[in-house]
Order: C-alpha cells, then sequence, then structure tokens
C-alpha cells in the first residue's frame, strides 16, 4: 500500500481526500464552462425562440432520447465500477469498465450518425448551411450552439474514455482497492458529471418546440 | 506648445452636472488619499525603528474602527451611486420633441443626415439651446460617438438602433471621437461638432439644397413596391402605417411593442422578428437591398406617416 | 540582518538535481516556481518592449514611428503578454508555487505532476501566442470585441485564441492545486484563522480562477467558431448579438483584475507586519475582505459596458454593486495603515515596494469611484483616464506588490542577499518613473483623449511627453533589479533560514529550503504575525 | 474510506432516470405554452440532483462537498441571472 503513498502525503485518506477535492474543484470548472455556454444559447434562445424551435425539429428525437438511454445506462456501470474498487472486487471492476466503454463508444456512433446526417442536410453552420424560410440566419445560430455543446460533450466523452483505459490498465494490474481507489472515485465524478450536462442538453436541444 | 488645457470644454447641459460630480469625487479622492499618506508617513516616521517614541498601547483589532472605516465610505459610496444615477438617467431620457438627427458609423466615417435631407461625413452641425437626439447606427463593427465637451458617448452597434442625446449651451467647434477601437484607422475616425447661433443654423441648413429625409423615404417606399402590401387604410397583405410611429402594435405572440424606430428599422431586416396580431409571416427581409441611409429614410417616412412624434425612450 | 545562522547543506532545492533534464521533468514546487519565474520575466520584457514602442510613438501627435496597423497591433500585444502571460499568473505561479506549500507545512502542493503539466500549458500557450505575434500579430485589442475580432480582424486571432484556451487550463490547473493543498495539507495546528493572510490572498485567487476562466474559455471557442467558419453568435450582420460576447468576456476579465491583485494584497500583508514588527491590524477583517472581493468580484462585470447600450436599468444595478467592492478594498488599506502605527518599522526594500504599492492601490482604487459612478464613467470609459486607473491597480498595485514579494523572499529563494542600496534605489525610481507616465493619463482622459488612438490632436501632446519620459524612467527600474537580483547569484550564499527575522512557516525552512522543504511536518500553536514592536526598538 | 452505496440504490437511481426521461420526451409533445420549458427544466433538474446526490455520492460527503457542488450552481446563477437581465429590461 505505502507503495502507493506519495511522499508529500501523510497517510492514505489525506490523499484520497485530496484529489477528491480537486476533482471537485474541477467539476465547478467545468460547470462554470457549459454553464456559461448554456447562458448564451438561453439568451439567443429567448431572443429568437420560434426560429429555434423550428431549427430544433430538424433534429431527431429518438436518436437523442437513445443516446440519453445509453449515457445513463454507461452512468450506472461508472459507478458499480467504482463500487466494486471500493469492495475490493477487481474482476468486476474490469466488467463494469468495459461495459462502460463500450455504453460510452456506442452514444459517440450515434452522435457521428446524427453529424453524418446533419452534413447530408447542409445543416452544417458557416461553411455549408442551406435553410429554407424566414428563420435561416437565426436557425444557423442554433446549429452553431448544436455543433458546439455537442461537440464538445463527445470530447469531454473521448476523454473519459481515454482515461478509463488508462484504469483498465491499472485494475489489471491489480491496483485498485480498496485502499487505493482515488483514481476510479474520481473519472466516475466527471464520468457523472458529463451525464449531467448531457441531461440538461438533450431537452434544451432537443426538445424544444415539438408540440 | 507650452499652453495647454488642464479642464475639457464644457458645451452641453449635461457637462456642467457632470464636471460638478466629477469634481466631488474628486475631493472625496484628495480626502481618503491625505488621510491614508498622512496616517502612514506619520506612522513611517514616529515609529521608525530607531525612535523612542512609546509603543504602549498599540492594539491589533478595533471592532469600533473596523465598522467606522466600512460604514463611512458605503455611505459615501452609495451617496455617489444615487447622485450618479440620477444624473445618469436625465442623461438616458431624451425631452420630448428633441431634433433628430441621424448616424451611420463605418470604418472609419461618420456619415450623418438631417432630416431635411442635409447629408455632412464626420461634421455635425446643431443648433444652440435645443435638445438634439442622435438616432445611430453602424454598418460594420462597434464604434462609439464621444463628444467629449458634451460629456456624452454611446457605442454605436451594428444591427440595431443605440440613442443618445444633448443639448449645446455655447456656440463653438468641438471634437468629436470614435471611442470604441474599430481597427485599423481608429484614431482617424473623428470630426467635429459645430454648434451654431439657430438663425446660423437655419442658415446652414438652408445652405445645401437637398431632398427631406422623410421625401427621400417615400421614393423609397414606391420603388421598393411596399405600398403594394403596406395600402394605407384596410389592407390584406400588411399592416396599415398610418398613425402607426410611437403606438402600441399587439404581436401575434400577444406581445405589445411599441412601434418606434427601432421596431420599424428591425421590421424591415428581420420581419419574421415581429409580425403583427391577424398577419402572416410573409414579408421577405430587405437587408441586402437598402443601404443603412435607405433604412434611415424609410424609417423617417413612416415616423412622418403620423401617430405620435415624441421620440421613445429606449436608450 | 542577521547572518549567524545555520547555511543551507547543499541538498537544497537548486542542487537536488543537475542538468536541463531535472529542471524539465521536475515535479517539486520550487523548482517549477523557478521555471515559471523565468517564463513571466521573458514575457514581461516582451510586453513591456512593446509598451516602450507605444510611448514613443505617441512622443509626437502624428503617426511617425511605426504605421498605424502596427501601432494596433503592438497594444493588442501588449494587453496581451502583460494581461495573460506576466499578470495573471505572475505572484500565484511563482511565490504563490513556491511558498503555499511551505506556508502551510506540507513537502509540496497535493498534485505535483499536475503543477509541472500547467507550466507545459503556460509555455505551450504561450509558444503559440507568439508564434502569432511573429507570424502577422493580432490587431484587435485584448479584448477582442467582436464583431470586429471575428469578422473584420485580418490578423491572427485564432491562433491567440488558442493560445489563451490553453494558457487557461494552465490557469485552472494551478488553482486547483492550491484549493486541495490549502484545504487538505495545512499542517497539525494550522486553522483556518492561523493562516498567513497571503494564504487567505491565493485562496482567494484560487477561487476565482476556477470559477471564471472556464467562462472565458468557452467565450474563445466561440469566438474562434465564430472567425474560423463564419457561422454567427455575436456577430449582427449574422444574426448575433456582440454584447453576449462582452457580457461572457468581462464576467471572467473583471474577476481576473482580482486575480491580479488580491496576491499582490497578500504579499503586502506579510511585508508591512514583517518589517513594521506588528501584528496586523483586523486579521480577521482582513481575511474577509479578501474573500468578500473575491465574490464581489463576480457581480460587477457590466460596469465596463455603462455605454455599450446594455440596459441602463442592469447599469445601475452593476453600478451599485461596484461601489459596494470599494468597502472590502478601504477596509485593506486602512488596516495595513493601522499595522504600521505604533510598530518599530524598518526600511529595508520590500517594505519600501509596499509603501508605493499602499499609496498608488489608494489612487486606483479611489479613480475607480469615477468609473463605477455611472454619469462620469460615460464619460471617462475608452479613454486615458481607463488606462490611467487600470495601470495604477495592475502596475502600481500588481507589479510593485510582486516586487514586494520578490525582495522578501529573494533570499529564501535562492540562499542570498541582493544589494539593497540598488534595491531601494530603485524602487524609489519606479515610484517616480510610474507616476510621471500614468498621472498624466488621468488628466489627458479627462480631457477627452480616447483610449487606443495613434494620432491624437495636438493639444494633448504636453501630457503625452511627460507620459512617454515617466515610461523612459519606469523602463530603467526595471532593468535595475534584474541586473542586481541575477548579481546576487553570483556570491556564495550568505544568508541564514531567516533572514528578516519573519514569523510564518516557510522561514523554518533552510535558504534555500530543501527539496521536502521539512524535515518533519512543523505543528503550529498561534496565531500568525507574532511580532512585537519592543523587539527591535 | 467512504461509505459504500448499496446496489440497490444505484439500480433504483438508473431506474428513475430512465423513467423520467420517458417521461421529458413525452411531455415535449403536447402543448402548454412557456410552461413546455419549465417542466423540462424541472425534469433535468430533478434527474440531476439525484446523479450529484447518489452516482456522485454527494449525499454520503462531507460538508465541503456540498459547498463546491453549490457554489458552481450559485456562480451559474450570477452569471445567468445579471446577463439575462440586461436583456429583458431592456
Amino acid at each position: 500500500m505505502s507503495s502507493q503513498l506519495a511522499h508529500h502525503f501523510e497517510d492514505m485518506s489525506q490523499q484520497r481526500e485530496a484529489s477528491s477535492l480537486g476533482m471537485w474543484a474541477f467539476i465547478v470548472t467545468e460547470v462554470m464552462f457549459f454553464g456559461a455556454v448554456f447562458t448564451a444559447y438561453g439568451i439567443c434562445r429567448m431572443m429568437y425562440p420560434n426560429a429555434f424551435g423550428e431549427a430544433s425539429n430538424k433534429l431527431s428525437v429518438l436518436l437523442g432520447a437513445v443516446n440519453t438511454g445509453v449515457l445513463i445506462c454507461s452512468s450506472l456501470t461508472m459507478a458499480l465500477a467504482v463500487r466494486s474498487a471500493q469492495l475490493n472486487k477487481t474482476k468486476s471492476i474490469i466488467g463494469f469498465l468495459i461495459a462502460t466503454m463500450i455504453l460510452g463508444g456506442a452514444f459517440l456512433g450515434i452522435k457521428v450518425l446524427e453529424y453524418s446526417h446533419k452534413i447530408h442536410e447542409h445543416l452544417i453552420p458557416g461553411l455549408d448551411f442551406v435553410y429554407e424560410g424566414v428563420h435561416a440566419p437565426q436557425a444557423e445560430i442554433f446549429f452553431s450552439f448544436y455543433f458546439v455543446m455537442t461537440g464538445l460533450h463527445a470530447l469531454h466523452m473521448i476523454i473519459g474514455i481515454g482515461i478509463m483505459v488508462w484504469l483498465l490498465v491499472l485494475a489489471m494490474r491489480n491496483r485498485l482497492t480498496d485502499q487505493y481507489y482515488a483514481p476510479i472515485e474520481i473519472t466516475g465524478l466527471y464520468w457523472h458529471l458529463v451525464d449531467i450536462v448531457w441531461i440538461f442538453l438533450f431537452p434544451l436541444i432537443y426538445l424544444i418546440g415539438r408540440a | 506648445m507650452w499652453s495647454f488645457p488642464l479642464l475639457p470644454d464644457r458645451a452641453s447641459t449635461v457637462a456642467t452636472q457632470v464636471d460638478m460630480l466629477y469634481f466631488f469625487l474628486v475631493a472625496v479622492s484628495l480626502f481618503f488619499s491625505l488621510v491614508i499618506i498622512v496616517g502612514l508617513v506619520y506612522s513611517a516616521v514616529r515609529y521608525r525603528k530607531d525612535s523612542k517614541a512609546s509603543r504602549e498601547g498599540a492594539v491589533h483589532e478595533h471592532l469600533g474602527l473596523e465598522l467606522a472605516w466600512s460604514i463611512i465610505p458605503l455611505g459615501i459610496a452609495m451617496g455617489i451611486f444615487v447622485w450618479s444615477s440620477v444624473l445618469y438617467l436625465g442623461m438616458h431620457v431624451a425631452p420630448s420633441g428633441a431634433m433628430e438627427i441621424y448616424v451611420v458609423g463605418k470604418q472609419w466615417m461618420w456619415k450623418i443626415q438631417h432630416p431635411q435631407g442635409n447629408r455632412e461625413i464626420n461634421e455635425l452641425h446643431v443648433p444652440v439651446g435645443k435638445p438634439v437626439k442622435l438616432i445611430m447606427t453602424s454598418q460594420d463593427v462597434i464604434h462609439s460617438f464621444y463628444i467629449p465637451a458634451f460629456r456624452i458617448k454611446q457605442d454605436v452597434l451594428p444591427g440595431r438602433y443605440s440613442t443618445q442625446w444633448f443639448q449645446a449651451t455655447t456656440p463653438g467647434v468641438y471634437h468629436l471621437f470614435c471611442a470604441e477601437y474599430c481597427g485599423t484607422s481608429h484614431s482617424g475616425m473623428i470630426g467635429k461638432v459645430i454648434v451654431l447661433d439657430q438663425p446660423e443654423y437655419e442658415a446652414w441648413l438652408a445652405g445645401g439644397s437637398s431632398t427631406a429625409m422623410s421625401s427621400s423615404g417615400a421614393e423609397l417606399f414606391k420603388q421598393f413596391g411596399c405600398q403594394t402590401c403596406h395600402k394605407s387604410g384596410s389592407s390584406q397583405r400588411g399592416p396599415s402605417l398610418d398613425g402607426l410611429f410611437g403606438k402600441q402594435v399587439a404581436l401575434i405572440n400577444g406581445e405589445k411593442v411599441v412601434a418606434d424606430q427601432e421596431y420599424l428599422r428591425e421590421s424591415i431586416l428581420n420581419p419574421a422578428a415581429k409580425i403583427t396580431q391577424g398577419y402572416l409571416p410573409f414579408m421577405p427581409t430587405y437587408r441586402n437591398q437598402l443601404s443603412h441611409e435607405q433604412i434611415n429614410q424609410l424609417v423617417e417616412y413612416v415616423k412622418g406617416l403620423g401617430g405620435q412624434t415624441s421620440a421613445s425612450e429606449h436608450p | 540582518m542577521k547572518h549567524n545562522q545555520t547555511i543551507a547543506t547543499p541538498e537544497d532545492y537548486i542542487h537536488a538535481g543537475y542538468g536541463v533534464r531535472s529542471w524539465l521533468f521536475t515535479v517539486d514546487h520550487k523548482r517549477i516556481a523557478i521555471l515559471y519565474l523565468l517564463s513571466i520575466t521573458l514575457f514581461f520584457f516582451v510586453g513591456g518592449f512593446f509598451a516602450l514602442l507605444l510611448r514613443l510613438e505617441l512622443l509626437t501627435p502624428q503617426g511617425d514611428l511605426v504605421s498605424a496597423e502596427t501601432y494596433n497591433k503592438l497594444f493588442t500585444m501588449h494587453g496581451v503578454t502583460m494581461v495573460f502571460f506576466f499578470l495573471i499568473p505572475s505572484i500565484p505561479a511563482v511565490l504563490g508555487n513556491f511558498l503555499v506549500p511551505m506556508m502551510v507545512g506540507a513537502k509540496d502542493l497535493a498534485f505535483p505532476r499536475l503543477n509541472l503539466l500547467s507550466w507545459y500549458l503556460y509555455s505551450v500557450g504561450g509558444l503559440f501566442t507568439l508564434y502569432a505575434m511573429v507570424t502577422g500579430g493580432i490587431d484587435t485589442g485584448w479584448t477582442f470585441y467582436t464583431p470586429y475580432s471575428s469578422s473584420y480582424a485580418l490578423t491572427n486571432v485564432v491562433p491567440v485564441v488558442i493560445g489563451l484556451f490553453i494558457l487557461g487550463f494552465s490557469s485552472i490547473l494551478t488553482a486547483l492545486n492550491f484549493i486541495a493543498t490549502i484545504h487538505r495539507m495545512r499542517a497539525p495546528g494550522l486553522t483556518w484563522f492561523r493562516l498567513p493572510l497571503f494564504i487567505w490572498a491565493m485562496y482567494a485567487t484560487s477561487v476565482i480562477t476556477v470559477l471564471g476562466t472556464p467562462v472565458i474559455a468557452i467565450t474563445l471557442v466561440l469566438l474562434g467558431f465564430e472567425t474560423a467558419m463564419g457561422a454567427g453568435i455575436f456577430d449582427p450582420a449574422l444574426g448575433g448579438d456582440p454584447i453576449l460576447f462582452q457580457h461572457l468576456f468581462w464576467f471572467y476579465s473583471h474577476p481576473a483584475v482580482y486575480i491580479m491583485i488580491l496576491p499582490s494584497m497578500g504579499v503586502i500583508s506579510e511585508v508591512v507586519t514583517c518589517f513594521a514588527r506588528k501584528k496586523i491590524f483586523g486579521y480577521h477583517f482582513m481575511a474577509f475582505a479578501i474573500m468578500g472581493i473575491a465574490v464581489l468580484s463576480f457581480l460587477v462585470w457590466g460596469h465596463h459596458m455603462f455605454v455599450s447600450g446594455q440596459s441602463i436599468y442592469v447599469g445601475m444595478v452593476f453600478s451599485a454593486l461596484s461601489f459596494l467592492v470599494a468597502i472590502p478594498s478601504a477596509i485593506k488599506v486602512f488596516n495595513w495603515t493601522a499595522t504600521m502605527y505604533k510598530g518599530s518599522i524598518s526600511f529595508h526594500t520590500p517594505i519600501l515596494y509596499a509603501f508605493g504599492f499602499i499609496g498608488l492601490f489608494t489612487i486606483g482604487g479611489l479613480t475607480g469611484l469615477f468609473l463605477a459612478s455611472l454619469a462620469t464613467d460615460v464619460h471617462l470609459t475608452d479613454t486615458y483616464f481607463i488606462v490611467a486607473h487600470f495601470h495604477y491597480i495592475m502596475v502600481g498595485g500588481a507589479i510593485m506588490g510582486y516586487l514586494a514579494g520578490l525582495h522578501f523572499w529573494w533570499p529564501k529563494i535562492t540562499g542570498r542577499m541582493y544589494n539593497e542600496a540598488w534595491a531601494k534605489f530603485s524602487a524609489l525610481i519606479l515610484f517616480v518613473g510610474f507616476n510621471l507616465t500614468f498621472f498624466p493619463q488621468f488628466i489627458l482622459g479627462h480631457l477627452g483623449m480616447p483610449r487606443r488612438y495613434y494620432v491624437y490632436p495636438d493639444e494633448f501632446q504636453v501630457l503625452n511627453v511627460m507620459s512617454t519620459a515617466g515610461a523612459t524612467i519606469l523602463g530603467l527600474g526595471y532593468i535595475i533589479p534584474m541586473v542586481y537580483l541575477i548579481w546576487s547569484l553570483r556570491k556564495p550564499r550568505d544568508v541564514g533560514e531567516n533572514p528578516w527575522g519573519a514569523t510564518g512557516l516557510e522561514w523554518k525552512t533552510p535558504s534555500p529550503p530543501t527539496t521536502h522543504n521539512f524535515e518533519s511536518t512543523p505543528v503550529v500553536d498561534g496565531d500568525p504575525y507574532q511580532y512585537s514592536p519592543e523587539e527591535r526598538a | 474510506m467512504s461509505q459504500v452505496v448499496p446496489q440497490k440504490v444505484y439500480l433504483l437511481v438508473f431506474a428513475t432516470l430512465m423513467c423520467l426521461t420517458l417521461v421529458t420526451v413525452d411531455v415535449a409533445f403536447y402543448n402548454f405554452g412557456i410552461l413546455n420549458l419549465w417542466v423540462a427544466l424541472a425534469i433535468a433538474t430533478f434527474k440531476a440532483t439525484i446523479v450529484v446526490m447518489y452516482f456522485m455520492h454527494v449525499k454520503y460527503s462531507s460538508k465541503l462537498t456540498w459547498v463546491f457542488a453549490i457554489s458552481g450552481i450559485f456562480w451559474l446563477a450570477i452569471l445567468f441571472t445579471l446577463t439575462m437581465g440586461d436583456y429583458l429590461t431592456r
């Protein structure tokens, strides 16, 4: 155990608490990061409610909803992976981590599918944007937000999956135990945060102007 | 070269009021600076390392003092806040009946047109003693219309009207600056404000033989076929514009807006934004067909079609 | 000065390893602080060089030294370099990195490898920006206002935006590190209200960084997206709103001013108590004032936008909130002054800088009232009055505080004392040069000279000449410390662990400290600043 | 070592999240006027809260974690309120 205690900490619990606190501070940063773009989106939506509603109808609720489900599943498997580490069950850590990565991959796959639809429909703001009707300029803003927000969210998922590869290596070497599970714990926090961002993204982007 | 001003010209009604606040602030600043400097110098000299002055009774905290130097500055600050906010509101709300002059900023010049039709570039002729309201927009980046002698400044944004007003008090020639960085020749986007006596101003107006803005607007109204939909009297396709200006308009989403210059401008450029109740959104945008000056002329024309003449009170 | 204390053994952090690799791959917070010291000094002189060219150009009303395009690039790059690459990292990344673990009695920051990563992010961001400057520069002003920056500027907006985005993560990671360290790694007995005020200041700064920086990061992403692809969010020609950009920009960039000034306030509290041999006056008020400023800093950004076309009612709310910041600032200044009263003041270099700081910050703060007040702000905003005001805060305040700290802890960092005669002389030069440079700009602003003007009306020349003359003196004042500080490194080590007789855990380590700072974890059993005036009277 | 949350709790949270996803999709197709937005936001906020509480263990964490979690929301509210305030009173 002691080899996993960095020289500058007094004991394992100080080390774990410091990591967890550092991660929470980072989560606050992430909340502000996504929060600012949500604010910008909210203001533009308030200025152009009709245009945003109309543009939103070009998105597929089905794909968005399926992706929400996939992401919630991955959050569950991630939470169970952390739990396995707390209980010292190495095999199930590995199993749940792989499940989380597969679900994350599925989410990104569906995202790619959605993006390719948008490319075919010429809905790429700035570069290739063809939109009929009086709301065209505002719809372009909507799609700018759509790509920035979902793109940044997807980027976070890719980073999360990258970290999980490292965790998988740690788990396979039996390095994640009930004494030392801070890495998987803070990755879990991060992954759930990404889930929460999507929980807000989905209704605000996909489900407006449907009624 | 060695005779240079230390105080700016003061040539508008608000300039005097702003300066009073300014000098009050200078006095407050001098007072507190002096308190701090005297305190520091006194302590530094009297309690230098080698001095024999008694250090007895030194304290490390004193609630009374802390509260005093929190609450007194707070009181002063709130006083300044109220004073300056009242002044600011007055600086923002143009008196009704102010004469309106249209300003278009572009990299890097000011284009100005008077309702009588006179155009000028980088110069603004105004009469003394009359409230003047500037209705300003930009055709590219953000500029800022700044007349130091009048103590007024307002950013001029693309895509909307900004307004400000002043009443000049002293005839003369004053600086006009662009105060918001706008690119290479930002410092060349300057001009003169020429304040004239009323008769001189009228002479100046008469000197430039030109078509009134509303007449030019009427021309454009015909040229672009606006009257095919916006017929006077009852019409099926577009709302009538007679007597529209200054009135409340009910929109299809249930909101109500005042038909001011900004509303008219937006309705020409982005007609779908605010649709009047009982009409359909099929008016096309005239975004790329009209220059900013032409839009101003159309607005001035519609304004002249009746309704209240008083200016809207949006900043 | 006491020279009879133990001279450090050779295993100090500087001699813990040799060669470039031992520095570039170090995870020791003290070595990383040195890496930052070198990097920010480089950027400071780059930014200072731009400033010198600006002032030379403004010597005459016409454009003669450089072209208008070049001038615009110079003031933009001066602002970007100084704000993002010098002022924001200055005290936190150099002095904070070096001192925070020692002051809380820890062996290192909580996440040493993350700390090194922040320096690399800083360097990569810096290189991106330098690249952008060398290959054409950027001319948007450091505020990047849209739509000029996104649709009209033909310069390297996107590379600079990328550079600053990367840099933002450097600040955030350092801040996370400080927060975790201050929360979780304090020595036994070191409760929150026994912390030195420098630690409070670093904590508040880190909180602002964590909350504010992500907002500028996403704003820059949106700006870069709009610039590169032409999709409108901020450009009205594309249906967007430029004022939205200003809101998001200032939500970070106003608190960023406090990221620059709060650390200096922390330094001044350490310096004033040490050289007045007195406990800080009103410790609790000082600590709460720091946190109060940190919170209020997020509520006032709209005072940058009083003439921008934002709602006048929101303008009034922002104005009232801005006035509130005056209160904790006033508390701090009054408490420093009261700390000196009945102290026993010895005039070493650091306290000279502290005197400079208090005086200049007072002027900077009071002129802030003119700008929080709506009616006067309309006239003064975007003129040289603003330029003078924020230089009083950022140069007169933040840099004076940085220099005070650097001179205070230089013996700790290097184990050597610099030449105090030269140091005092340069402090004086800086004070005089600074005031001569920036005071005339208040008058220029009130006369109506707009900022960012390449050519200006003739009647403003005299004041501009004064300002340029002052800038020359100021420039000299920055070069002298470079020389004598570097010169001091030639000597053998000549100070013990506590040359100033200061309290604080950092002075209980050898000078320079060993890699692990403390032989055994220190235990704290009392308040900070246990000085008594009699001790040296 | 912090508390190990029972598996049952995780599954219950998961089931709730899934149900609420279906609900939020479904209600989006009924016209409640301005209420649509508020219903969607309320559901999303509730979902986010249970994720934070159970998946992210805040319910079982120190006060400090609560402070951090709340401060993020608080500062976001500052940004949103004051910016929105400008647009609503212009």
